[in-house]
């Protein structure tokens, strides 16, 4: 049964693996960060197989740091690094 | 198409030779270029090198610290031998690493006058408020997590480390979504917060440095108790630090562009 | 037990299938956004099929809450965080592939 | 030590080893750092593997929630305020 697990999670490495290929290619930094953000969900499939394959249930909370924190990244992408002013603002306190 | 690079990524701040002007410059610098990827590669072929040697000079089985960590656990007083090793056994390694953390802190806190190099960016109004929605949710549920790490690091993985990072990453949300004005933190809140926890550290190992007589040493009875308190003063001040530096204010580099954005932000917004 | 075991495997091996999708998705679809529903639901989906089949050999109920929870936490953060990215990528002006089925009309 | 945690080890170790290359010698900075992002996830998958899952949790907040948005945040503030990234792609057909 490890084994079956085991074998599934190197499946998704694989996924991510292939998926570096949308990284390196882009063509825009939107579809770059995207794939990251794919990596983390990917990452945590693997997090959460690999804690059963292991006997690891830790690691499943490594994978609810991954769930949790995964979206950062991209939404700094979006408010710090690719900024579109807009007309209407947001209201100042 | 010149050149195989994309231009949309390009940064702005690319930096190029003085004397460059047209192509005879453009070539010089891709040779300097290519000279500095040769040797870069070399010298990583090199380092890789090194570490393969390293690593196959390592003996096979060593026999580490285990058992001597195991056979004081009983005076530790947690149940995870990490822990216990950050925080008791060399309880000192922990305290300076705070100390660095604070000096980190305080270099940021210093270009704390210079310009802001970008103003607060605000995407539209459905942006805002699917992000607000989303630190509604998530904020809760992080410091949930955080204080479900300092606990479970008593008898598992997890610890006042972690508990800071997830602290810090809730602040670093809230700054991404406007829910937070760092730069209108109260100074003594912010000093007293970024080094709460280096005080009661060096509070607690001067205590039991008296009473026991040896660095660090927590009497039996107490050692428990004591590394909670550091534990969770130390995670908060983890926190504290690392969102000093995403939202203490950058230093600017002087871009054409960002000098832009500095006028930019001199004009008074409506 | 063993009708539990071939459910579990079922669902972990229908949730790498919908990996499987979302990575190709990725790779294939032409433009940003075709490109977010790989993400979005192709990757979340797979996330689900697979921690419904580990929650069915998980050893305890907080093992099983917290596998749930993995999952909702997966669905905010990343739907989220993409709409952001559709948001933005719209008003930057980022033209959608319209191609066969070009309806005229640009929002 | 099975055969199958063989290729996922070897799997994992490649694709570090090449991210890590691809990523230093990136002249892109935000490439780098959506590289960087992807490194940080096979590192804590690395430590899962090495069975230290304490440094899993450190790993895992770190690269997923911060250094991922410190750096966006750096290399937003030093390039050109509002870029609108031109799509390249010629793979849409």
């Amino acid at each position: 049964m490890n084994d079956f697990y085991l074998a599934v999670s190197a499946f998704l490495l694989v996924n991510i693996l292939v998926g570096l290929v949308r990284i390196l290619r882009g063509p825009t930094p939107p579809d770059r960060m995207l794939m990251a953000q794919m990596f983390g969900t990917t990452g945590v499939g693997i997090l959460l197989l690999l804690s059963e394959a292991m006997g690891l249930p830790v690691l499943r909370d490594v994978a609810l740091l991954f769930a949790l924190l995964g979206a950062l990244a991209t939404v700094s992408f979006v408010r710090r690094y690719w900024p579109v002013e807009f007309a209407e603002e947001e209201s100042k306190e | 198409m010149t050149s195989n690079k994309s231009p949309t990524t390009e940064p702005a701040s690319t930096r190029r030779p003085k004397s460059s002007s047209g192509a005879a410059g453009v070539r010089e610098f891709a040779a300097e270029i290519g000279f500095a990827r040769v040797a870069f590669n070399l010298l990583v072929v090199l380092l890789l090198g090194l570490l393969f040697w390293t690593v196959l000079d390592l003996p096979p089985q060593s026999a580490g610290l285990h058992a001597k960590v195991k056979a004081h656990m009983h005076v530790s007083g947690v149940a995870s031998p990490i822990t216990a090793v950050l925080l008791n056994f060399r309880g000192y390694d922990t305290l300076l690493e705070i100390v660095v953390l604070l000096l980190a802190s305080i270099g940021c806190l210093i270009l704390r006058d210079a310009p802001q190099s970008h103003p607060a960016l605000a995407p539209g109004r459905p942006g805002k408020w699917v992000l607000d929605g989303m630190i509604h949710v998530l904020i809760p549920v992080m410091l949930l997590t955080a204080g479900y790490l300092l606990w479970a690091g008593d008898h598992a993985p997890g610890g006042a480390f972690q508990a800071g990072a997830v602290l810090a990453a809730a602040g670093f949300l809230l700054v991404l979504g406007n829910r937070m004005r760092f730069w209108r933190t109260p100074e003594w809140l912010l000093r007293l917060s970024l080094s709460f926890g280096m005080i009661v550290f060096v509070l607690v190992a001067s205590v039991v440095t008296i009473l026991t007589k040896n660095l660090l040493q927590y009497p039996e009875n107490y050692a428990g108790i004591l590394i909670l308190l550091i534990e969770i003063s130390v995670a908060g001040s983890i926190g504290c630090v690392l969102i000093t530096l995403f939202a203490g204010h950058p230093p600017v580099t002087r871009t054409p562009a960002a000098d832009q954005l500095w006028h930019s932000n001199d004009e008074p917004k409506e | 037990m063993m009708f539990e075991e071939w459910i579990s495997s079922a669902l972990v091996c229908a949730g790498a299938f919908f990996y499987l999708a979302g990575t190709l998705g990725m790779l294939r679809f032409p433009d940003i956004y075709t490109r977010l529903h790989a993400v979005t639901k192709a990757d979340n989906l797979g996330l689900g099929l697979l921690a419904a089949g580990l929650m069915l050999r998980a050893e305890s109920w907080p093992a099983m809450i917290k596998l749930a929870l993995i999952w909702m936490l997966a669905l905010v953060t990343s739907a989220t965080a993409c709409y952001l990215v559709a948001n933005n990528a719209l008003r930057a002006g980022l033209p959608p592939v319209l191609g066969r089925y070009r309806s005229g009309s640009r929002p | 030590m099975t055969a199958l945690t063989w290729i996922f080890d070897g799997l994992l170790t490649a694709a570090m080893v090449y991210l890590a290359w691809s990523l230093l010698s990136e002249r892109d900075l935000f490439k780098a750092v959506v590289l960087f992002i992807a490194f940080g996830l096979l590192m804590a998958l690395a430590w899962v593997r090495l069975r230290a899952p304490d440094i899993a949790l450190a790993e895992a907040a770190i690269s997923a929630g911060l250094s991922g948005v410190l750096l966006l945040d750096a290399v937003g503030a030093i390039r050109s305020p509002n870029p609108v990234p031109e799509d390249t792609s010629s793979d849409s057909g």
